[in-house]
């Protein structure tokens, strides 16, 4: 079937099986492999991308039913050299570790303050409760998002996270 | 996981989809895909045909239709557990599809889908019960009506015909309702291991009507008829919630599986009984 | 040593800017021209007998370039394991299937949809056989898994557990003595310690490329062991390790899933060379329970007798370790890993039996502590067991029996030598910092109200930094694979001609940051900016030997090789820098990219102009070589060994048996500390997987060895609302055995935690008659278990 | 897992093992299974159809069938494959027919299923466990209803329905049964 996607801003259109997932589309045909693959059941959203301004599970998603839509990964988050303050947050406060399922889980952050400018710590657990992150025990996530909430309010960010890198 | 190969349609209108699926063995119908595509991967379901009713236009709206409120086919849990019409008039399907799954999954799972698969671990299910949804069914050979009490027949089956679609749900409004659930990881997070949906109505200091439903405690929702009994007409009080609770199980056959015993899901199923009940008779 | 010093202090990461971006390569992003996707078939049964294959008509299937069984592979021998006790894995099912998963054929077709559409059409007939899943069966050899051999491969005990090498007196007659003695107690346990699966979230992956013309290959492996792993495929195949080349790129957490040499690995080598074609494999999390190793799984009874005053006479263990079917890497090693700290921070004699024990399921290797955390778990619980029993704060009876710092070094119950530890400081430090008698207090009051409180406490000893080359005798070394190598570290400290520079080390990290650490060593005995200092990793070729990421050996043993090997350059360079300065090489001082003269700031050379002169030998003072560089080979005198001290807060739901974890405090012990926010973050990491298991996780077979909890919807991991913040802070023993007064910390979280939540889930029903739950505390373990009381 | 059932017949045994001898109407009481093929030794080939839901599972196999004249006992052990899935099944029945009073045949039906491969990590979910007990439940109902018949043709016109979805067919099942179990009185063995 021929798709038309917008990815991170550049359109494609391409013939797909309709069996392709959408995470084997961006990997696979346009070679977008920041989107990762965790598990097989939508669980662990590694593959987590925002589709029309929702953040989805991309392994539960047909490429066809993605016709039309606008994509955003990883790849498209940051703003050319500049990078989004969440990636900033997962850096600053050490949010990763092995890095595997910090893509997806920077995507659901940005997804999640893009909704809710301030959120507390519960809803900030809420937020990324889709996704599974086997090495930080997401004591450090929670922090980096904290810290990417307040700098994207303007605020100091390193007040708002104790676990910041000097 | 990979898919088999199927073929893919997406109509863009209802009649188109209804005509798809006309005559269907094995063809099913996506909506938000959140069991179907897994279970796709899996290689448990391999259709000849998927029919995506996602291009349909008007399903997922949630509407305020006088006496009751209605839920279209692709209305996604996100929207079903913030909406306001089905907050204010039947919170229990709201808390329920706040917990169900993820974010994420919520973003994408419709409730009508939920509705329709009848997981056993799924929660919406039972609230549809308790709130006395009527299921709307749609297929070429005409529209139906469905009570939720007839629509629930057993595990991951519903009373859809193959070659129907659940084009939406209405709920009367009144009384009040809420759902409450023990987790697979303990909480309210995950897949329940046994949850109650209750929905009462208060009269005059009176318990005026009730229903009471669980999911996760046996193979398929069920209304726990003896413990809507035991609390219409009384007064809510502690006595008449436990006498209530202490129906929740009566003539039902209680799963066991990884999560629970026969009797520790039984005692469960008791507990959250009270425990939404108390919620909504405090 | 120089004033631009960024050892100790908190420093973002060098890895983080790729990752972040989604720019970091892990196996399934690295893509080859013309690459095939291998997908496998694997047995429903976990015990049948094979008596036919069917591959024709998945040969004949669309995109498909071979179908491999066991016929074809069987000339390459066996898996290779390094600790190789039992029954070595076949590449593919030869004859007989032992596990439920068990690979039977290899499909590799044009891509992975293709190749799994195949792989449905491989037909296996089946003759079922008896299963043994049950550890006590299996240990009674109700059911033989291969063929007349017992189940028991052998049994570890603590004195005597290295023949002719540790010969200690069997202190169990004593043990005995103090048990008829009357003014004493003695308490038992009988304990699970269920098998976990370790779930990296990236999923094992390899991609061979064979190129038939330089007889050479290419693997791409998600491997903390990349060395390893080529050692093997260079002894299988019979070709030299410098014609193999194994490359672990990002890899997307370990945890010692990825730390053996598996049948894919080799497999996808052999279909490449056969197809001329790079071949790959990834595995689906489904898969996983099946295609990787697992981890603990023990039964086992300890026992403590004891005085009433809280003086512990002896400690006894005895248990039954489930190795699954097949032997991998370190399979019957774990248990001896917990061996190691059988008598814990405790200074009483110990007892030890420890029987590993086939059965048909997966095979088990080292999952984070690896036999640490098991042995850690029963000693803990007993001691807060016997605590209880005779009425005794439990950190009261801890501190009775420990070693003092006077002690050390300690000679341990089985022989080996402890290098520094001072348990109650510890101790103290945490109860300190949480305000242990307020928490009691909080927590009794609590339950005078009906609400159930617990307080769980646990110290621990660790053992790692492995390892001491004395251990290659045991087996402990790559000798399987043809590497002669004890494990020993390695580093290589290079200045590039421009004064920037590269370090090369032999470890395969995955997410500890080593990029990042190593180069805050370097840059801290260079003077040279962390900018300028790349750390390579995870490639065969760039280093003659390299041990790999495991057993919280990294900072300890390579670590101390780079810095070593730093210092080395540093000196060479003072040489050059004092020729050039016209001043003696002892007045040479680094900092901020350059060397200057002591005393005289001004007097200065960049590091470029050093190495400019270092790699034109005739600028050179007379008698010093052209070059920059430093290779060292560091053994380690002995393993390191970190404690600490841990405590956890949680409220029981009566009705249900919910646990709710309110709080979680870690003072942990690692020596120094390099960098202090990635030692937090191991021991943040560390701990949650501890949580987990006793919380949530479990690899449930049912009696037929189906795993019934091979999908994350059923093998329930902690998300993020499942776990509070952490609150740690440490004391600091520097070891003796390295330079740099370090021990590891990838492992302690684990190893302190999953006993100080299980203690305190006890605590808040033991009022009410419960002793024992055993892990996971879902809830209906925990209300039974208050029900059971009740009876 | 294992599954017990258990009920008593009206009738001398003499009369009922002729009725409980014939192979393929026996088959016809187990849900959604099919005798394909009859090899004249005591063996059978056959599938079983299993549906839950949206998931579909065919089991092709062998079944073999022992009977003890003397003690009037049958052994029936089949097994088969879902050859599109990787599941395989296997299920063990053993019947004994004993008439302890007289003129009354206590039926005892003890079958074991077991289930490996994809289909049984369902079993985590409580599922085919509920999916067993229900076919081997619905098996001994068919073969109570069948033992209790008036004539051969209304025995020969019981026979079970496919399993799935199940309550669902159970009930239909059950409903087509109800004319038959009008002379049957509820004494079974719990």
């Amino acid at each position: 079937m021929e798709v038309s996607i917008t990815v991170n801003g550049a359109k494609h259109s391409s013939e797909v099986e309709p069996r392709l997932l959408l995470v084997h589309y961006l990997r696979e045909v346009l070679g977008l492999t920041g989107t990762h693959v965790g598990c097989d059941t939508g669980y662990c959203g590694a593959c987590t991308v925002i589709v029309d301004g929702i953040p989805i599970k991309s392994c539960s998603m047909l490429t066809v039913q993605a016709d039309g839509c606008e994509v955003r990964t990883v790849e498209g988050v940051a703003n050319g050299p500049e990078l989004h303050p969440v990636q900033e947050g997962f850096w600053e406060c050490h949010g990763l570790q092995c890095g595997f399922c910090t893509p997806g889980m920077i995507m659901s952050s940005v997804a999640l303050l893009e909704r809710n400018a301030n959120p507390s710590e519960t809803e900030i657990r809420q937020g990324i409760e889709g996704n599974l992150c086997r090495c930080t025990g997401y004591h450090n996530i929670v922090k980096s998002v904290q810290y990417a909430g307040a700098k994207m309010r303007g605020e100091d960010p390193k007040g708002a996270s104790s676990e910041v890198a000097s | 996981m990979y898919p088999p190969n199927f073929d893919y349609v997406a109509p863009t209108s209802l009649d188109e989809a209804l005509a798809a699926l006309a005559g269907a063995e094995n063809t099913k119908v996506l909506s938000g895909g959140m069991s179907l595509i897994p279970l796709m991967k899996m290689r448990f379901v391999r259709p000849t045909t998927v029919v995506d009713i996602s291009r349909i236009p008007g399903l997922d709206d949630v509407t305020d239709d006088g006496d009751h409120i209605t839920i279209g086919a692709m209305v996604r849990h996100a929207t079903t557990a913030s909406h306001p019409l089905v907050q204010e008039h039947a919170s229990a399907l709201a808390e329920a599809a706040n917990g169900t799954a993820d974010l994420l999954v919520r973003n994408r799972g419709t409730t009508c889908g939920s509705l329709a698969l009848n997981a056993v671990a799924a929660d919406q299910p039972g609230a549809a019960l308790a709130l006395n949804a009527t299921m709307h069914a749609a297929s070429v050979r005409g529209t139906r009506e469905i009570a939720a009490a007839d629509f629930f027949l057993d595990a991951m089956t519903s009373a859809l015909a193959p070659d129907e679609i659940l084009t939406k749900i209405t709920i009367p409004k009144g009384g009040v309702s809420t759902y409450r659930k023990l987790g697979r990881r303990g909480g309210s997070s995950d897949y329940p291991i046994a949850a109650a949906a209750v929905w009462v109505d208060v009269s005059d200091g009176s318990v005026s009507d009730a229903r009471i439903a669980l999911n996760g405690v046996s193979s398929t929702p069920y209304l726990a008829v003896g413990s809507a009994e035991a609390l219409v007409g009384s007064d809510g009080s502690a006595d008449a919630i436990a006498s209530a609770a202490s129906h929740a199980t009566d003539g039902v056959n209680v799963l066991e599986d990884l999560y629970a015993t026969v009797a520790f899901r039984t005692h469960l199923a008791g507990v959250y009984v009270r425990r939404a009940l108390e919620d909504v008779l405090a | 040593m120089t004033s631009t010093s960024v050892m100790g202090g908190i420093v973002r990461r060098k890895e983080d800017p790729s990752l972040i971006q989604g720019k970091g390569a892990y196996v399934d992003d690295v893509k080859r021209t013309g690459e095939l996707a291998a997908v496998f078939v694997r047995s429903p049964f976990a015990a049948a007998t094979i008596t036919s294959i069917d591959i024709e008509a998945a040969k004949a299937a669309p995109g498909v370039h071979a179908v491999y069984t066991a016929d074809d592979v069987r000339h390459l021998g066996p898996n290779p394991a390094q600790v190789a006790v039992g029954t070595l894995r076949p590449l593919l099912a030869d004859g007989a299937v032992k596990h439920v998963g068990e690979a039977v054929a290899m499909v590799v077709a044009e891509n992975r949809y293709l190749a799994q559409d195949a792989a449905d059409l491989v037909f296996v007939d089946y003759e079922p056989g008896e299963v043994v899943v049950d550890l006590k069966d299996a240990f009674a050899d109700k059911v033989k898994v291969h063929g007349d051999a017992s189940n028991i491969l052998l049994t570890w005990h603590g004195h005597g557990w290295w023949e002719g090498v540790i010969d200690l007196p069997d202190p169990s007659p004593g043990i005995q003595e103090a048990k008829e003695r009357d003014d004493t107690v003695t308490v038992s346990l009988e304990m699970v310690n269920q098998r976990l699966l370790p779930t990296a979230i990236e999923p094992r992956a390899v991609l061979a490329d064979w190129n038939s013309g330089y007889g050479s290959v290419e693997l791409w492996s998600s491997s903390q062991i990349p060395h390893a792993v080529a050692g093997a495929v260079g002894v299988t195949f019979g070709i030299p390790s410098n014609k193999v080349r194994v490359v672990a790129p990002e890899v997307g957490g370990g945890f010692g899933v990825k730390l053996n040499v598996y049948p894919d690995e080799i497999l996808v080598c052999f279909a490449s060379k056969e197809l001329g074609r790079p071949v790959r494999w990834t595995e689906t999390r489904r898969e996983a329970g099946f295609a990787s190793t697992q981890g603990r799984g023990w039964v086992g009874t300890a026992t403590i007798t004891g005085t009433a005053d809280g003086k512990i006479l002896g400690y006894e263990l005895e248990a039954i370790c489930d190795m699954g079917a097949y032997s991998h890497n370190f399979t019957v090693a774990v248990p001896l890993l917990g061996l190691f700290i059988a008598g814990g921070q405790y200074n009483f004699p110990t007892s030890y039996a420890l029987h590993c024990v086939v059965t048909n399921t997966q095979t088990t290797d080292a999952y984070r502590g690896a036999g640490r955390p098991e042995a850690a778990y029963y000693l803990e619980r007993i001691v807060d067991h016997f605590a209880r029993e005779i009425g005794m704060d439990p950190a009261d009876v801890r501190k009775a029996n420990y070693w003092k710092p006077e002690d050390f070094p300690v000679q341990t119950a089985i022989g080996l030598t402890m290098d520094s530890g001072d348990y109650e400081k510890n101790l103290d430090a945490l109860l300190d910092r949480v305000g242990y008698e307020d928490l009691k207090a909080k927590r009794d009051a609590a339950r005078a109200e009906g609400r159930l409180l617990g307080l769980g406490l646990s110290t621990y000893v660790e053992v790692c930094g492995f390892g001491p080359s004395a251990l290659a005798g045991l087996g402990f070394s790559w000798g399987a694979y043809g590497l002669p190598t004890a494990f020993n570290g390695s580093g290589v400290v290079r200045v590039q001609p421009d004064g920037t520079c590269t370090v090369t080390i032999g470890t395969g990290p995955s997410g500890q940051g080593h990029e990042t650490t190593w180069a805050q060593i370097v840059s801290d005995g260079l003077g040279i900016a962390m900018d300028n200092i790349e750390v390579h990793h995870g490639d065969s070729v760039d280093l003659p030997m390299g041990i790999g990421t495991f057993g919280s050996r990294s900072i300890a043993v390579d670590g101390t090789a780079t810095f070593e090997a730093t210092a080395r350059v540093r000196k060479k360079a003072a040489i050059i820098a004092g020729h050039l300065l016209e001043a003696a090489p002892e007045d040479i001082q680094f900092a901020d990219g350059r060397a200057h003269v002591a005393g005289s700031p001004d007097r200065a050379v960049e590091w470029g102009q050093i190495a400019e002169s270092a790699y034109q030998p005739h600028t050179l003072p007379e008698g010093v070589e052209g070059g920059l560089e430093s290779s060292v080979v560091f053994s380690p005198p002995n393993a390191t060994w970190p404690f600490g001290s841990h405590m956890a807060l949680v409220e029981v739901d009566p009705e249900t048996g919910d646990v709710d974890l309110l709080e979680y405090w870690a003072t942990d012990d690692c020596g120094n500390v390099i960098n202090p926010m990635i030692v937090d973050g191991q021991l943040h990491g560390g701990i949650a997987q501890g949580i987990a298991q006793a919380l949530y996780e479990e690899a449930i077979y049912d009696d037929m060895g189906n795993l019934l909890t091979s999908s994350m919807a059923n093998y329930t991991l902690p998300v993020s609302t499942s776990l509070p913040l952490f609150s740690l802070d440490r004391t600091v023993t520097p070891t003796d055995v390295n330079p740099l007064g370090v021990k590891g910390v990838g492992e302690a979280g684990t190893i302190g935690s999953a006993q100080t939540i299980v203690n305190a889930v006890v605590d808040a029903v033991a009022h009410l008659g419960v002793r024992h739950i055993d892990m996971p505390l879902r809830p209906k373990r925990v209300w039974q278990a208050i029900q059971d009381a009740k009876e | 897992m294992k599954i017990n059932e258990g009920f008593v017949v009206e009738r001398p045994i003499a009369e009922m093992w002729p009725l409980f001898k014939d192979v393929p109407e026996l088959a016809r009481c187990l849900p959604g299974a099919e005798l394909t093929a009859d090899h004249g030794d005591g063996s059978y080939d056959g599938k079983v159809s299993v549906k839950l839901g949206p998931i579909a599972t065919s089991f092709e196999g062998k079944a073999t069938v022992d009977f003890d004249e003397s003690a009037h006992t049958a052994k029936i052990k089949g097994r088969g494959v879902d050859r599109s899935g990787g599941s395989q099944g296997q299920v063990m029945v053993d019947i004994a027919l004993d008439e302890n009073e007289e003129h009354h045949t206590a039926v005892s039906i003890d079958a074991e299923v077991t289930l490996v491969g994809p289909i049984a990590q369902f079993g985590s979910t409580g599922l085919v466990s509920e999916v067993s007990r229900r076919l081997i439940d619905e098996f001994s109902q068919c073969v109570h209803a069948k033992l209790d018949a008036e004539t051969a043709e209304e025995a020969a016109a019981v026979t079970a329905g496919q399993v799935k979805g199940f309550s669902l067919v159970v009930a239909s099942t059950w409903s087509s049964l109800i004319g038959w179990l009008k002379r049957v009185f509820s004494r079974r063995r719990s």
